[in-house]
């Protein structure tokens, strides 16, 4: 049943934004403060583009399917940046970077299976929740030569992805709520 | 003089809907001093004033539910004023999603029960009543602590998404304080709930039982 | 004769990221016998075999955390198979969620405590280590046994989600056993945990004690 698939999707999402916030606070721990004015504005996310709901009214007025469509689209948005993410990981100057590389690993997995997930529940909602909007990272590979520049362009890529993550985790449980009419218990 | 820096202290949002902010004053110089907050939002050039500095009482600025975006970065600062002039606090960036620190669960009811004839408490409470968790605008989990009335230590238990928690293993014969806080998925602990007091009957079950 | 019809007996999920499943075989017909084991997915067309016949041990077959999949559901058949032919096993529809079976509870402590000088015992742990109860999804429940080390039968208390638990009514001077297991709202009791041995001290209220 859709309830129990929307159950477990909103547990992953949660882990996958709680996952973002602890890795966040992880390269905060030694952040030169100087790379905060050189990081770019959130408005410059490469998801950014995709108009979203962004309060309470908005986001009760979207149907189900598109909002399971809108956090489709932003969770495969984030398949190509994860691997520069993971990969750019491996070199981070930063003291906690093994802890950082192995918890973007646990990210990338759980994107996928929560990924896998929305795959499964869109086929059960119909086809207008089949629809993904391309959202292309252009950022290329390569997140900077020196050292600042480098945190600074992770760090902002991060920032981006916690708050779709965020955006992906809140759609889910307004999804599951709405399925859970009878289980009022539930919500 | 001029007035001192004034400081941001806190900006929290008790149900992912409207939020407001608190500043410390600086010295005011000794003259009259007046506070303004101002704020840009994210890819939006114009210059915003505080909407309502009197909802949330003194050094405060309330944003209603129309003034309130969530994913949107706010950048906001307050200045002070005064004859001889102004001063700025440093600037805050603050996105709600990250500020939610909701109001305490209310309605909070114990009541003792028997199983097998060991009694045990079955703590029952409501979310706050401003939290929109039946849309599932808000998902809020629970923590109940409890401690007997002449004890200082707490004994605090996770009750997950629960709104109904059982406590075993109880004194005979003891009164006990119960309390509840909530928070969001992602956000801070409320205050707990005011004390609930309850009485444990006497139930002895072996000939020495306490 | 073609073997008997074996039967799938049971799958388990540790912690809804692999899963193991175990089969009976029937009767080999008195000659070799192989045994197989064939799974649908929910709209998949395809007919997988199982990926590990190894890592469970005999008569199983262990799903790796790549074979896993919590969205979908499994349609599991058992296949034995000797010269004169083969014979099936009922078919098992398995959703791993529903088949959780988690570890044990860990770091169980066991302290003498003492109220208005009657002792008690103050029982601790911790949910397994992969079970994420923090965000307030999975509710575990837990279940507390003592007994006397020379006696036989247990004293089982039911702890609801409680990590802590206090066990009053102790024999003065009595050597206890004491051992914790858990069970997710969908799922099975784990294994009881190792036992942990906690010495009463003597203390002579009365002199019936039991």
């Amino acid at each position: 049943p859709i309830g129990d698939l929307l159950d477990r999707a909103s547990q992953r999402s949660d882990k996958l934004h709680s996952l973002s916030t602890t890795l966040t606070q992880e390269l905060d721990s030694h952040f030169p403060p100087i790379g905060r004015a050189i990081m770019p504005r959130p408005s410059m996310c490469h998801t950014s583009s995709l108009q979203t709901p962004n309060d309470k009214e908005q986001a009760l007025q979207v149907s189900e399917s598109d909002l399971l469509s809108l956090a489709r689209s932003l969770l495969k948005s984030w398949a190509d940046p994860l691997v520069i993410l993971s990969v750019s990981a491996n070199t981070l100057p930063h003291p906690a970077q093994s802890t950082i590389s192995n918890k973007l690993q646990e990210l990338q997995e759980h994107t996928k299976n929560l990924g896998d997930g929305l795959d499964v529940l869109s086929g059960k909602m119909g086809p207008a929740a089949q629809t993904v909007s391309f959202l292309p990272y252009s950022g290329g590979n390569d997140i900077g030569q020196d050292r600042l520049s480098k945190l600074a362009n992770f760090h902002f890529l991060l920032s981006c992805f916690r708050r779709d993550s965020h955006k992906i985790d809140s759609f889910l449980k307004v999804l599951r709520c709405r399925a859970a009419k009878m289980q009022p218990e539930m919500c | 003089s001029p007035p001192g820096k004034p400081t941001l202290t806190s900006c929290r949002s008790p149900e992912k809907e409207t939020f407001t902010c608190w500043w410390e004053p600086g010295s005011d110089g000794g003259l009259p001093t007046t506070y303004r907050l101002f704020y840009l939002k994210e890819n939006i050039e114009t210059v915003y004033e505080c909407p309502d500095y009197l909802t949330a009482g003194e050094n405060s600025c309330f944003f209603s539910k129309n003034n309130t975006s969530i994913w949107v970065n706010y950048n906001i600062t307050v200045v002070a004023t005064n004859e001889l002039g102004s001063t700025m606090s440093d600037p805050v960036d603050i996105d709600v999603m990250y500020i939610v620190m909701p109001h305490p669960p209310e309605k909070v009811l114990v009541s003792v029960l028997e199983d097998k004839d060991w009694p045990f408490l079955r703590v029952s409470w409501e979310p706050p009543q401003k939290a929109d968790t039946r849309s599932g605008w808000i998902t809020l989990v629970y923590e109940v602590r409890i401690k007997l009335e002449e004890k200082d230590d707490w004994e605090v238990h996770l009750a997950g998404q629960q709104r109904v928690f059982n406590i075993f293993s109880l004194l005979s014969g003891g009164t006990y304080i119960v309390q509840v806080r909530c928070k969001p998925d992602h956000g801070f602990w409320s205050e707990w709930s005011s004390s609930t007091y309850v009485k444990v009957p006497n139930y002895f079950h072996r000939e020495n039982s306490v």
